[in-house]
């Protein structure tokens, strides 16, 4: 009977007034044999506080980053988020609702993703956004196909200091449509521009892609690319993965991006093992019609009142079916509120405080951390936002181990992502580390090389 | 009084939040980037103080209908009732404060559960393995495709690039099958509302890359054929691809594994009882049978001789990464918690319910609605308002005027091989005496439309806004909001 | 700035249209000597971060008891909250609003605090109920109160079976009133009856007031005392602690009870270290007008639709001041309506399968524990609900902190409140206990006698 | 469609939870509690399904305002903004299960903030020693009451069995008084709405045990005379009491103690931002001067030499308990975070910005109603209707129709010395911008009264339900559902 209203009695009076005698009889449809193998074993059910216990002593099995001083970032970035935040969430008409297929009962999701698309814009400096995709590397992957269109062309150019998890994404979705994909080098952690050229020139690629500020965390001179891609005709698709540095530089869309991917989840959402998150997409003018998704638009009802609608929806799989820019239908809708109604907190002046708290105590960090003489910075004199590499003189998974004995992650490893990298480290500082933390970082980091 | 855009509330120097300090000795911004690179006008966000944030949003909620405002028998979207324990428990710090880079060793509990749900699903839909990666169901079903894909060229068989659908299909599967670069093969279903063996046979051949099926199909049919169809594929040398979106009518009863399909996508925010939340997140893993195990996005979630748990990555056949890190974890603890608190009786339960409350839904609105396939249904149906045709009054007015009494409409033109579809979908969770009211008002609307047109094309009356104009909306697109406007 | 919309330019703004310069300004009707003086000091504000480490690590120093096994009750019972409860009383709308003063906007709280009256007289089987009071405790010494209102005598019997922090509260009012308070002793674990009818002989007793179960869980023969009450024209006061127990012992009305006070506790309010929880208070027809605090009452709209107001407020202090029957004004509202939730969630049956539950826990571990050769039963042969007092060969204290290093909390130590029973533990098993744990306490109880 | 009672959708058999299973070998019931004792008849408790108390539930708050709804300046009561953090931080495990009795060893971090609570109280309100045992304000003026009592009967002062309390007190003053065994000696105000010092210098005598003042008053006026009225009291013997109600006026400009009271309470749920809950709970602390600590309630939470805290029982003096336990302990928390997020500087500014406020909305309602006490007010001040009199119009009136236009009305017809009053609250939490909204309805609702008598006298049409008839709700009480009704 788990959440189940009718009861035995009550079932079977429906069965009776509908003339069968038992629950089986509207079965029968199902062939005999497959009927017959529809056994399965998931245990059996659990009360309300014998499955609390459980899920919680799961829970306790692992340990959070409020348990230890984490440094950790590379796309999942741990941000301050509003405790009003998660209890306006948990207003049911939010979360129990669907998609908003009918707007005059979803005026209050509907506007939310108005609202939610205005932001995104204004951060990214773009015309338009869709109502979110899955996450930043799919959004990518979508960006590739909106360049694909836009352009006719099917190769793809996109820079090494690409999130490695979107770039492994983007090379899946790319391979099932048969689309080439080719990777530009980095130069002192940035984008060669050079390569980028050369490979632009030979006048086959739809997009070049790059991350901004990169996985490295320096920040790419997209300006400069955008000139080079343009004079080629091809799209610069400009990912984020950390909007909060959009709060203290250029956006893309000044900058000369014509799409704009990335991960909105620094925004309301916690890390949460990694998902759910919020991939955004915006894009200029031009692209309004190949972006895939939801978009909302403004209008008014018969009376004139104003109200909002899902809108260009000839775009999308319900209509266009095969010829639809893209198959997604639900998106992270419930993520792209929580990251609303956080920028909304923020503001002008939250978030530009926010961004450079994490300049100042990232730089901070750097400067403790490359002063230990053991420690090397690994792209010196680039500008990064709140994340760096460093190099140490022994493995990357030791020291983590060690320093994790004292309650300190360090940081990201970058051996188990890229091979090549094994001693070096991604640390990652937000607004929520303290001084003392930075400090107890360097002084453990120096304790244990 | 309408609430505003947040914008519209802004105000110079509001905050709505406040900050940790920065601590740290400070160096000037331009020594740490270059000014350049550095933003000269901050983004207009709205500067509202933190009651402002919270009173907008408050007030915006009461704009929406959702599961717990009232019926909302959305046909192929399963809006059952999303139990409060699962939002408590999915809020747990040992799941949402967990970094997805941390070591394997300090997330035990996390790919713990990840691991088992791998299993039950495994056991719901007769599969050998699952990968919870998928966001939603069409990126579960891009995966699944792109499985399929990977499968054909491991085997050398490069031929196969089309991908056969029935015309009744959800617009997710041909736009799946064209994402990942397959040419869309449409066939007309039968009169009984099934896969036509014929036209399916015409289609199949050796370029066939995979059949897309959902059983109960969109009209809420069981395709009684199944095995023969599964036969036929397979012959052809192509898979059978389920659509897991209406998997709630059979549980305990047919397991697509058992069918012959190949490859399946669930939505757990469908069947698993997590919530849509306005339009995601949701969670779409999938699940194989065995020889197409390799072929899996990367990483699963394995168990070690230890006892331990592990993500794994190395699966070189693997079609890769669909996502970044491993899918949406948090509403995967929902579907867990839901699938744990069931048990294997109870979800039995909720299919043999959710198909109860359908039939009885059925039986009682055909003496006044035309029921193009009057045979058993599953979980849902599809009736239309033919007719009302004669008196001016459509589907979409019928919709509209639900809404006055109170209840979100079914779904409306869809399945399209119905004129004026209206698809419903109550769920288990739903009370007969739910179900009465329903039908009563569905009999009175119909009862307006013989004897008040205006009324109900009209309608609604009763909403925070009535009809709007979706032609100049779409035709004129305001997307966003602009400071100067 | 905190929780403060206007900025100081607004303030600024607004002193000077108001023809003011500085904020002080509208401090000066404030003498300069109590100006001057009134400086203090509680620490520099925290932002929302820090605050939360902060109070985080405040709570993680507690031990609760869902890092134990515990067997505490004592008038503060851990019973099952479903989940849902406190979604819903974070509902904005329920939890920021104030008294119901304005119904037609306070039609939810008026509603639902209709349906706790409703619920209350269901399960004590009495006519009326109010809206709460603050506890359990402070609703005893209203009912005191009221007996003595009713019948114009001033002295106030109660029975040792009383929660002792109940009697000392009573006696705080008692003595304030200037109302004499004699105790009634126990028999075999029940009030003595010879007694009482010897005290209520003397015809000058308001009321007798009896705690059903009492204090050591056994359950009073109320029918016999009513009977000798009323004899004298007193009244009989039930006090419940354990509402969950109602749901299998006859009601207190039905066994001549002319007024029930309790705490509601154990409906949907968790133990929270003592409060905030709600006591009830209900009576009989005659004594309707003599209950304090709120009352709802259903009435109809002008145009004739049925709504809820606060009624017979003549009874009240804003009304009649100093003649009030209680100074009460802010209740316990809130926890009144998680009861209200909990109660309707477990309905008819669910409240008697929770009472049937904890009844069989309870004796399981009763018969478990008694059968221990240490272990002695103090009141053999009694009836009892969830709880039970047994005699150890050892001061209660000092088992328990044996109990406590492997994680038990085997009872309350009944020393610390009776101090003549200092090898006594008072032993409650609720529906959240499970045999395994039962079984537990068992064998570790014997391990360490 | 009114949502019904939530017995009237009971269905039979129906259950809206799960509960534990029970494990134990069981007895029968009739071996355990003799048959006499034993129900014969269940309770009649609604029998509803989990989603049927959750749409019950969440429809019923809809019908409510709240301050998140939007502005609810009831003056007296200091609705301000519930920060969202309290509430999360209250509902920690580590606070909210913790049993009453366990070892104070177990219980460290609780018995810390309570401690620290208390002694923050004691620097807000420049007492000595405070309690926090008080459930609500009329609590702790019932404790406080008690210990001026409990002070005079040590002294063998046993004469003093009366308490003065200006005529503008709050009822809950008199009422206390009477509960705690005095006489109420009433004295009215003087001209500028203080206490009229001629009428007090008469009250006051040998048998005066207390003056019961809140300052700023009820009129929302500073008692300018405090020094002088304190030193009266005290010299005839008596002891000030101070009810805190509205000491959301005046943190960091004045304090109960150095203005000479001797007993304080607080309102937790007033001035330290805890939610009100619809009529509580709330938490009442009381403070008091050195002379009176040994007599305030048992226990007091202390700091042991080793630094470890305990609660302390060992008070011979004190009054007793004035209820189980230690008091609404999960408010305390609540109360805790709105001190330590705000701090010293931000409990200041708050009063700052409720007096600012207060005084804003004052100038520019006086402007069109009648202001009785015409100077600077603090967190508050009360206008009456008087001007609308001649139209018929009332100050209930105006309180229904502002229901119209989604506001709380102020608190109305108190104090009681004020004909038609109006009292308003705006506190520190609301922007200029609602107040400016407000005053132009207030205006709006004025020149309505003023044209259109009947649109405002029927008032309100926008509500749930429109005006109630309270008069047979009195004279014919239904105040339960019954099961035959
Ligand atoms: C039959 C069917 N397939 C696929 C989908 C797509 O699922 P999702 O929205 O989770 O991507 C849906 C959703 O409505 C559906 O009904
Ligand atoms: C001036 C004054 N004193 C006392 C009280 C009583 O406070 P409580 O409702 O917390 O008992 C109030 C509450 O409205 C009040 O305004």
């Amino acid at each position: 009977m788990r959440y189940i209203p009718n009861t035995s009695e009550d079932r079977q009076a429906m069965l009776n007034s509908l003339g069968y005698e038992k629950i089986e009889d509207l079965f029968q449809d199902i062939p005999e044999q497959v009927r017959k193998a529809a056994v399965f074993d998931v245990g059996q059910g659990m009360s309300e506080y014998e499955l609390k216990k459980h899920v919680r002593a799961l829970a306790e099995k692992n340990q959070t980053v409020d348990q230890c001083i984490s440094f950790m970032g590379a796309g999942a970035y741990d941000h301050f988020i509003p405790s009003f935040v998660d209890q306006l969430l948990l207003r049911s008409e939010f979360y129990t609702a669907y998609t908003p297929y009918q707007p005059e009962i979803s005026q209050g999701t509907l506007q939310a993703i108005f609202e939610y698309q205005s932001l995104i814009c204004e951060l990214t400096g773009m015309d338009a956004s869709n109502a979110s995709v899955y996450d930043g590397a799919t959004a990518t992957a979508e960006a590739a196909n909106m360049a694909v269109a836009a352009t006719r062309r099917n190769k793809i150019l996109y820079s090494k200091g690409l999130h490695p998890e979107y770039a492994q994404t983007l090379k899946t979705y790319c391979w099932s449509q048969g689309f080439e994909v080719e990777e530009v080098d980095l130069e002192q952690g940035i984008t060669s521009a050079g390569q980028a050229e050369e490979k632009l020139n030979k006048k086959d690629a739809a997009c070049l892609i790059v991350q901004y500020p990169n996985f490295y965390g320096c920040v790419e001179d997209l300006e400069e690319l955008a000139k080079k891609v343009q004079a080629q005709k091809a799209l610069l698709i400009a990912v984020v993965t950390e909007p909060v540095a959009l709060g203290i530089l250029k956006s893309p869309g000044e900058l000369g991006a014509d799409i704009v991917a990335g991960e909105a989840q620094g925004f309301g959402n916690h890390i949460a093992f990694g998902g759910p998150y919020l991939g955004f997409l915006a894009a200029n003018e031009k692209q309004i019609r190949r972006l895939p998704g939801r978009i909302v638009g403004k209008t008014r009802d018969v009376d004139g009142k104003v109200g909002y609608v899902l809108t260009l929806q000839a775009r999308e799989q319900h209509i266009r079916r095969e010829k639809a820019s893209s198959n997604i239908c639900s998106n992270q809708a419930l993520c792209a509120l929580a990251a609303t109604m956080t920028m909304s907190a923020l503001g002008k002046e939250g978030l530009r405080e926010m961004a450079e708290t994490n300049l100042q105590k990232a730089h901070y960090a750097y400067r403790q951390l490359t002063s230990l003489p053991q420690v090397k910075a690994v792209y010196p004199g680039q500008a990064f936002f709140n994340e760096f590499v460093i190099e140490l003189p022994k493995p990357a998974g030791e020291v983590i181990e060690e320093l994790r004995k004292e309650g300190i992650w360090p940081g990201v490893n970058l051996s188990v992502i890229c091979e090549d990298l094994n001693k070096c480290l991604l640390v990652c500082v937000t607004e929520l580390r303290t001084k003392d933390e930075i400090d107890r970082l360097a002084e453990r980091l120096g304790g244990v090389l | 009084m309408r609430e505003p855009l947040i914008f519209e509330i802004s105000k110079k120097g509001r905050k709505g939040c406040y900050l940790p300090p920065c601590d740290v000795p400070t160096q000037k911004v331009g020594e740490m980037i270059p000014e350049k690179y550095l933003r000269d006008k901050k983004a207009e966000l709205p500067e509202v103080s933190e009651i402002d944030v919270v009173r907008h949003f408050t007030k915006l909620s009461t704009y929406n209908h959702g599961v717990d405002t009232g019926f909302y028998p959305l046909g192929s979207c399963t809006m059952k009732y999303n139990p409060k324990i699962n939002e408590e428990l999915s809020r747990l710090t040992g799941f949402a404060r967990l970094h997805p880079y941390q070591p394997e060793e300090t997330a035990q509990g996390a790919l713990e559960l990840m691991y088992t749900l791998q299993k039950d699903l495994c056991q719901v839909a007769g599969m050998d393995k699952v990968s919870l990666q998928p966001a939603a169901g069409a990126h579960g079903e891009l995966a699944g495709i792109m499985v399929i894909k990977a499968y054909h060229e491991k085997r050398g068989d490069l031929k196969r690039n089309k991908v056969i659908v029935p015309d009744s299909a959800h617009g997710t599967n041909p736009a799946t099958a064209n994402m990942a670069g397959f040419k869309t093969i449409e066939i007309a279903s039968n009169a009984r509302g099934e896969v036509d063996l014929e036209a399916l046979a015409r289609a199949l051949d050796d370029t066939t890359a995979a059949l897309m099926l959902t059983n109960p199909n969109t009209l809420g049919l069981f395709e009684s054929q199944i095995l023969e169809i599964a036969e036929m594929v397979h012959k052809a040398g192509g898979l059978l691809y389920y659509d897991g979106a209406n998997i709630n009518a059979v549980m305990g009863y047919a397991r697509p594994g058992d069918m012959g399909f190949d490859v399946v996508h669930f939505n757990l925010h469908k069947t698993m009882g997590t919530p849509h939340g306005g339009g995601g997140p949701g969670s779409g893993p999938i699940g194989v049978k065995k020889r197409l195990a390799e072929f899996l996005p990367v990483p699963t979630v394995e168990k070690a001789d230890d006892g331990s748990f592990y993500l794994n990555y190395d699966m070189p056949d693997s079609i890769g990464k669909v996502k970044a890190f491993y899918g949406n974890f948090l509403v995967m603890v929902k579907a867990y918690c839901y699938i744990k608190a069931l048990g294997t009786d109870g979800l039995k339960e909720a299919s043999e319910v959710a198909v109860l409350n359908a039939n009885y839904l059925m039986e009682n609105l055909k003496k006044t609605y035309h029921l193009p396939y009057d045979r058993i249904c599953k979980h849902e149906f599809v009736i239309n308002s033919k007719n009302l045709k004669p008196y001016g009054v459509h589907t979409l007015d019928i919709a509209k005027r639900l809404l006055d009494f109170g209840y979100h409409p079914p779904t409306v033109y869809f399945p399209l091989i119905v004129e004026e579809a209206l698809m419903i979908e109550p769920t288990e969770t739903e009370s007969r005496e739910t179900l009465d009211d329903f039908i009563a008002i569905m009999e009175k609307i119909h009862q307006e439309a013989i004897d008040n047109k205006e009324l109900v094309v009209n309608a609604p009356y009763n909403t925070v806004v009535r009809r709007l104009d979706e032609v100049s909306a779409a035709r004129n697109p305001i997307i966003r909001w602009k400071k100067d406007e």
